[in-house]
């Protein structure tokens, strides 16, 4: 009896919350309303005895996906009136499409399948059952390969998560780590020959003017002021 | 010649050799070489296809120089090859053509010439393997190929609206063909094999052969072309190039003539005989009013490709009116029926090489022209006999032959279809025999307008007349025009005997 | 009157439907419209667990597991376009999203 | 004798080709050398042939090779030598031979002397293989090759624009007639299984009870079809109303040629062929009235324009159609051998006449109009000596050729009992006045009166060459004697038995016979019984008062009669009908089956309608591809709702 009750009111709850995601004005609010909506479906999860999985709902879907979608949502600047305009104008289409949906799945439970859902009531679980053993035991050995395909596909969308969001803006500074380790001295070290009785004023010149050149330009002029002798830093800054 | 493949060699010798053409490269010296090798291929295969001639049994109905050779197992596909009295004529006349056409494009293609020649070359295999196949995915396989190197040639080397005729060509006859591969497939799986052959002696329900004969009537009436999917053949031509009109007109638009024969006749006798009516006035419709249509061109390759739908009206029109003989005839005498189908048949086949021979001519003709003024227009010309006055002979000839004139080949299938489809209905040949006064009404129109009158004006002045090779290509067909009007007996001998077993296949009843 | 089967499928399939109501309600807006999408990810989720309890077969659950996963990547490269969508064209409105039209 | 004939017909031919193919090396010489040649091979073997025949040689029919075999059917190339074709071919290649002697002259200073010699060559070719045929492959064969020929001869000077229309008009009004003669052909070969005369005129009685239903619920007898259609041929050729319209026109010729095709040998074409079909056409009574109904009505009303022409040769020219409406009469009436005859000596006179006003032509520069003539007599006596030969035969003077050959067709007609004999009668009768009439109109107005020819031209007049006037002699003797000579054996000896065929009740010319005792009995019996000889009297003394006496009458008489004279010059407006009711009906026609039919419906409707089909219909799917994401986010969810509907309530 109390189970039915509380059926009744988290059903509740969550339809109304629901409704809350597909109607609040504000998309912080849906969700929220998400949220909620998660928090709920995990208590129903729990009258079903999948606590496990109850319990990874709140925490990955509550925990981190929500709270993504909030970040999100608080990042963006959306124009909330804008991406209102004709809110009612598909209501009747969603509606009636949602009806049908219903309709359809109501038929299918009530009339189609009548005699194999009526009278299945579950059978309840002999004492010292754990619901998240049983997952674990057929989770790590028969559907390993499954598990390790969500791992990789997991690992996937946090590698196609950063790349997409990941920009090079024009002037950030930014360090080239495999330039740096690549580098060589010839890169970096030049010698050059100085004319003690001339060539001080004309390879003071030179040389700066090398340094503000960039690592190609300066091979070039490299023969040009080997006779000055002093050596030049070269300063590349990389790309 | 026994054991030497030589229809294998017919059709891969020239595709080979358009491979060795396009080899030789495009630069100057390719394309003189390539020429070079194009002719001297084309003829070599023109000689090769001699021997078909001379070493072909003229008493029996069976295919000869087969070869067969098992292509696809899986299928049961077949390289089959043969020839019998209906496709002789025509390896014949496309050996005979094709060095002709090359000739023609020699100095005057300067685009490209190495594809240009290969396309022909390659354009000659194929259309070989058309009429020699045996085998049914083989005789398509050669029959769409075919399509590939004339949508080149016309899309490369034509007029200005180019694209648009060869989208053109390529839709209809590629819809049309679409239709008869179904129709092979049909066939194939009711009698386990592409064999042609086979196919001849299914029985099939009357249901059948009425979709079968259907789908092969898309395919060929847009070949032949028939009224009412005539409209590509004018566009065709008026944009191809020379060559392409000549090949186009002499030996591709046999094919539909040849697929009627081939498979409509034999494999759906029953459904060839109750639609025979309908074909029979979509014929007499060419007949007439193409020959109107034809008479207010002022292109003269228009006139032409018109005279050729119309001309192809009586090779529909011999092939079918048989059925109506066959049936009695229906205001018409029985008494002399079963000659009457064989000189419809004859005669539809007649048509179709003398059609071949003096169409290309014709074709060849306006080429000659076109190549000294650039224009097809009536109106640009007038007084070509001033200056070109051996010119003027040959096209002369040529318009008299086209207009059905006895002692050129032009009459004899025309003679033919008249004298047989008499006996189906007096009110059939009188309708038929009004290509006596519009066939010449066009042409002879068209030869005053262009050939005779005083200088029109400075172009036509300007004319240099034909050169040696323009005459000897153009001499050569008026010699084969000319021989197979005087004395078509050794053409009507070779078919003789296959048309006669064709008839009495045809007459019986496959229900 | 005990809570049988049919009540969570009916429950999974009005939340299923008013998951799809919502797209059409807030079609300009595709942060809602992935909201939506978990919610019918969730319904789905309720049936398969309903059943996995009926038939008392753990199936069901490592199923909703694996969808669960699939779902938190999807939104996670979901959410990831958005921004860079945002950034491209300072909106996030589905309809000035039109470059696919001719 | 097979030798013979077959270079009777293969000499024309070889030397055409030779002086066609190689004119610029065998020089003018040459070709004109090497065509006569073979013309007189072709005269002395014909006489040769002749002498055999007349020696009471077996009618030779046999094949020269197989033209092509069709089923049971043979066709084959061969030759039919009896005395129709024995005579035909002497008149033919003699004819022939004169033509190429004058054209020596005629055309001495023509660009295309010698094209027109391998023409003419080429044309007496074609007459002979048309003659000497015995099937009607080979008959047709002649018949259009002729007319080939003729097309090229009528269009010789090409440069003119009234010849090349002349020419095309010719050969397309030719073309009309060989249609019918193809159907002829062709109804005679589906119910006989042949092409061969013998085979064909063995059935023949057969085939009048043979019945076809041309029309619902008609019926004809074959062989009328048959008939009919050959003589719609003949017609062509032989240019009957109302398909003589291309004759005068064709005067746009060189004078040989208008002497050698339109007066001697193809015009008659057609009565020959009649005439060799006679054992068809006697079974045919309404092929036969029909054929009395056309020969009559062309003989008159063809006259009567005669009257009113101002070119010299197109005056000759209506003459010849007005002869040959005689011919057609006398073939209408089962006369056969009297049309042959007629034929005959037609040949002789009438290239006379036509090779006589071509000698004024060149002796006038190319001038035809006969106002610009006059008083020609003292300039050029052998023209004019000639010429009144040729006139006085062909009006009928006693003892001319003429004469005897009009005068018994005239007796056939009156004799027969053939419907429309009665019509035909009074035609011919009334003809034999018009004839005079115009024939003296000709001879006066040129040769007599006033001069009025231009100064220019009268400097140089003079007689013409001995190559023009020779032949004129040559024709001019058998003009005069040939009728004298022919008529007891030709048309009454039953000569023409062995080719010939006439009904017994139909025999009109053995009545005729029974009254001929000797050529000189025949003056006195004519002038005795017939009113012709004294309507021809008439006609010339009209002539005479109208041309020499009161020259100033005719003028007046074409006030008077202007109406009359506007039809008669607008040739009862066959040209203008032609030319402005069939030609530009045809033009029509064919552009607007052209523009609306072909261009417009089936290539703008139907091609390229379905192609701008397919393209609007591709606009308006394209409206569904919005670009919005949403756009198709509902569809899927829509269609997947339907599709789960159809699942769940469907099925």
């Amino acid at each position: 009896m109390i189970t039915s009750l509380l059926f009744y009111a988290f059903s509740l709850i969550l339809v109304l919350s629901a409704l809350g995601v597909i109607t609040s004005r504000n998309p912080v609010h849906s969700a929220l309303f998400l949220v909620l909506a998660f928090v709920q479906s995990a208590m129903l999860w729990l009258l079903l005895e999948a606590e496990f999985l109850a319990v990874v709902l709140v925490l990955v879907y509550v925990g981190a996906v929500m709270v993504l979608f909030l970040f999100v949502v608080m990042m963006l600047d959306i124009n909330v009136e804008e991406l209102r305009t004709g809110f009612t104008r598909y209501v009747p289409i969603g509606a009636a499409v949602a009806f049908v949906v219903v309709l359809e799945i109501g038929h299918v439970i009530w009339f189609r399948s009548q005699d194999v859902l009526a009278v299945a009531t579950p059978e309840p679980y002999p004492a010292g059952y754990s619901n998240t053993q049983a997952l674990g035991s057929v989770l790590y050995t028969e559907h390993v390969y499954a598990f390790e395909l969500a791992a990789m596909i997991l690992l996937l969308a946090i590698v196609a998560a950063i790349t997409l969001t990941m920009r090079r803006r024009p002037g950030l500074k930014v360090q080239n780590i495999a330039r740096q380790v690549a580098v060589r001295r010839e890169d970096r070290v030049r010698l050059v020959k100085v004319d003690p009785a001339s060539g001080a004023a004309s390879s003071e010149k030179e040389s700066r003017s090398a340094s503000n050149k960039s690592l190609s330009e300066s091979k070039k002029t490299r023969s040009a002021s080997n006779e000055s002798g002093t050596a030049a830093q070269d300063s590349s800054a990389g790309e | 010649m026994s054991g030497f493949p030589i229809l294998s060699a017919l059709v891969w010798l020239p595709i080979l050799a358009g491979i060795a053409v396009l080899a030789l490269g495009s630069g100057e010296a390719g394309a003189r070489r390539g020429k070079l090798v194009s002719l001297v291929a084309s003829t070599v295969v023109f000689i090769l296809s001699l021997p078909l001639y001379f070493g072909f049994d003229v008493t029996t109905a069976e295919m000869q120089f087969v070869e067969r050779v098992s292509w696809i197992e899986r299928f049961n596909v077949y390289y089959h090859l043969g020839l019998d009295g209906i496709s002789l004529p025509l390896v014949l006349l496309t050996t005979l053509l094709t060095p002709l056409v090359v000739l023609a494009g020699w100095r005057v293609i300067q685009l490209r010439p190495a594809q240009y020649f290969a396309a022909f070359l390659f354009m000659e295999g194929l259309m070989i393997g058309v009429f020699a196949a045996l085998d049914g995915l083989l005789f398509y396989v050669f029959w769409e190929a075919m399509l590939v190197p004339m949508f080149i040639i016309i899309g490369v080397w034509g007029g200005e609206r180019r694209i648009y005729a060869t989208v053109k060509f390529f839709l209809f006859t590629f819809l049309g063909s679409v239709f008869m591969l179904v129709a092979l497939i049909y066939l194939y799986l009711q009698a386990g094999s592409y064999a042609i052959l086979a196919f001849h002696d299914l029985p099939l329900t009357m249901r059948e052969q009425q979709w079968i004969f259907v789908a092969f009537l898309l395919a060929f009436a847009v070949k032949v072309p028939m009224w009412p999917v005539h409209t590509w053949l004018p566009d065709a031509h008026v944009e191809a190039p020379t060559g392409g009109s000549v090949i186009l007109a002499a030996v591709l638009l046999k094919m539909g003539g040849y697929g009627f024969v081939r498979f409509s006749l034999p494999i759906t006798p029953d459904a060839s005989a109750a639609l025979a009516g309908v074909i029979i006035v979509l014929s007499l419709i060419a007949i007439i009013y193409i020959a109107f249509v034809a008479l207010a061109q002022e292109d003269m390759k228009k006139l032409i490709a018109y005279s050729s739908i119309a001309h192809m009206g009586f090779v529909t029109l011999g092939f079918f009116v048989i059925f109506q003989i066959a049936l009695g005839g229906a205001g018409g005498a029985g008494i002399f029926g079963g000659d009457g189908a064989m000189l419809a048949l004859q005669g539809g086949m007649v048509q179709m090489i003398s059609h071949g021979l003096i169409s290309g001519a014709l074709f060849l003709c306006v080429g000659v022209m076109y190549d000294r003024l650039h224009s097809r227009q009536i109106a640009d010309y007038g007084g070509v006999v001033n200056t070109m006055p051996r010119f003027a002979a040959l096209m002369v000839f040529f318009a008299l032959a086209n207009a059905g004139l006895p002692g050129t080949s032009g009459f004899v299938g025309e003679f033919l279809v008249i004298l047989g489809s008499f006996q189906a209905s007096f009110w059939l040949a009188f309708l038929a025999a009004t290509t006596l006064v519009f066939g010449a009404a066009y042409t002879l129109w068209l030869v005053k307008r262009v050939v005779f009158g005083d200088v029109a004006n400075e172009g036509v002045a300007s004319l240099k007349d034909v050169d040696s090779r323009e005459f000897f290509y153009l001499a050569v067909l008026a010699a084969g025009v000319l021989l197979l009007g005087v004395w078509p007996a050794p053409l009507l001998e070779v078919m003789e005997v296959t048309l006669a077993s064709l008839l009495e296949h045809v007459q019986q009843t496959k229900l | 009157m005990t809570v049988t089967i049919s009540h969570y499928l009916i429950l999974a399939a009005v939340l299923f439907s008013m998951a799809v109501a919502g797209i059409f309600i807030n079609r300009k807006n595709v942060i809602l419209l992935l909201m939506c999408i978990e919610l019918m990810l969730l319904a789905v989720n309720f049936n398969f667990i309903a059943f996995s309890r009926m038939l008392g077969d753990e199936m069901g659950q490592v199923f909703v597991f694996f969808i669960l996963t699939v779902a938190a990547a999807e939104a996670a490269i979901g959410l990831a376009i958005l921004v860079v969508l945002f950034r491209t064209r300072q909106s996030i409105n589905v309809e000035e999203l039109d470059t696919l039209r001719g | 004798m097979e030798s013979i004939y077959l270079s009777i017909i293969l000499a024309p031919l070889a030397a055409s080709v030779v002086v066609g193919l190689f004119g610029s090396r065998v020089g003018r010489a040459g070709a004109h050398w090497i065509t006569i040649v073979g013309v007189s091979i072709s005269f002395v073997l014909s006489l040769v042939v002749l002498a055999d025949v007349l020696g009471g040689a077996e009618v030779y029919s046999g094949a020269v090779y197989q033209w092509g075999q069709v089923g049971g059917l043979s066709l084959e190339i061969g030759f039919l030598i009896d005395h129709l074709t024995a005579l035909m071919i002497t008149v033919v290649s003699f004819v022939s031979l004169a033509v190429h002697i004058y054209t020596i002259g005629y055309m001495a200073d023509d660009d295309g002397y010698q094209r027109f010699f391998s023409y003419i060559s080429l044309f007496t070719f074609a007459m002979l293989t048309l003659v000497m045929s015995n099937n009607f492959l080979q008959l047709f064969f002649g018949w259009e090759a002729v007319g080939v020929v003729s097309y090229l001869l009528i269009g010789f000077w090409f440069k003119r624009e009234t010849a090349i229309f002349a020419n095309m008009k010719a050969f397309l009004v030719n073309r009309v007639g060989d249609f019918g003669f193809l159907l002829g052909i062709a109804t005679l070969l589906a119910f006989t299984g042949s092409l061969d005369y013998q085979t064909v005129f063995g059935a023949a009685e057969g085939l009048a009870d043979e019945r076809i239903s041309l029309f619902s619920g008609t019926e004809w007898s074959v062989l009328t079809v048959a008939c009919l259609g050959l003589f719609v041929g003949a017609m062509g050729k032989s240019a009957q109303m109302p398909l003589h319209v291309w004759l005068p026109d064709s005067m746009e010729g060189p004078t040989p040629i208008s002497a050698l095709i339109h007066a001697a040998t193809m015009v008659t074409a057609g009565i020959f062929m009649v005439a060799r079909m006679s054992p068809l056409f006697e079974y045919s009574q309404t092929a036969l009235s029909v054929m009395l109904v056309i020969g009559a009505t062309t003989a008159i009303f063809t006259g009567l324009l005669g009257i009113v022409q101002q070119d010299i040769k197109r005056i000759v020219a209506y003459s010849t159609l007005s002869q040959l409406g005689y011919m057609t009469v006398a073939l209408g009436a089962s006369a056969y051998a009297a049309g042959i005859f007629h034929l005959m000596t037609h040949a002789f006179f009438k290239a006379l006449l036509f090779l006589a006003a071509g000698s004024v032509i060149i002796a006038l520069h190319h001038e035809q109009d006969i106002r610009r003539m006059g008083g020609l007599r003292k300039y050029m006596p052998i023209t004019y000596w000639t010429s009144v030969i040729g006139t006085l035969a062909l009006i009928g003077f006693p003892g001319f050729s003429g004469f005897y050959s009009k005068d018994a067709l005239i007796e056939a007609v009156h004799l027969s009992t053939t419907p429309g004999a009665g019509y035909a009668y009074w035609c011919v009768l009334l003809g034999v006045f018009v004839t005079a009439l115009y024939s003296f109109r000709l001879l006066f107005v040129v040769f007599h009166g006033e001069e009025r020819i231009d100064h220019h031209a009268r400097e140089h007049l003079e007689e013409s060459p001995k190559v023009v006037t020779v032949p004129l002699i040559l024709l001019a003797i058998p003009s005069v004697v040939i009728g004298w000579i022919t008529i007891g054996p030709v048309l009454f000896g039953g000569f023409f038995d062995d080719s010939i065929f006439v009904l017994a009740q139909q025999d009109v010319v053995g009545l005729v016979g029974e009254e001929f005792h000797g050529a000189a009995a025949f003056i006195v019996h004519a002038a005795t019984h017939s009113v012709a000889l004294y309507l021809a009297a008439a006609g010339a003394l009209v002539a005479w008062f109208l041309y020499i006496r009161r020259p100033d009458l005719p003028g007046m008489l074409q006030a008077r009669l202007a109406v009359m004279h506007r039809v008669l010059d607008n040739k009862y407006y066959f040209d203008w009908f032609n030319e402005n009711v069939v030609a530009a009906a045809t033009r029509m026609l064919a552009g607007s089956l052209w523009r609306v039919a072909d261009a417009g419906v089936i290539d703008g409707v139907g091609i390229n309608g379905s192609a701008r089909g397919v393209r609007y219909l591709a606009g308006v799917v394209r409206n569904f591809q919005t670009g919005y994401l949403y756009h198709y986010a509902f569809a899927m969810i829509i269609g997947l709702t339907a599709f789960l509907v159809w699942l769940t309530f469907g099925g």
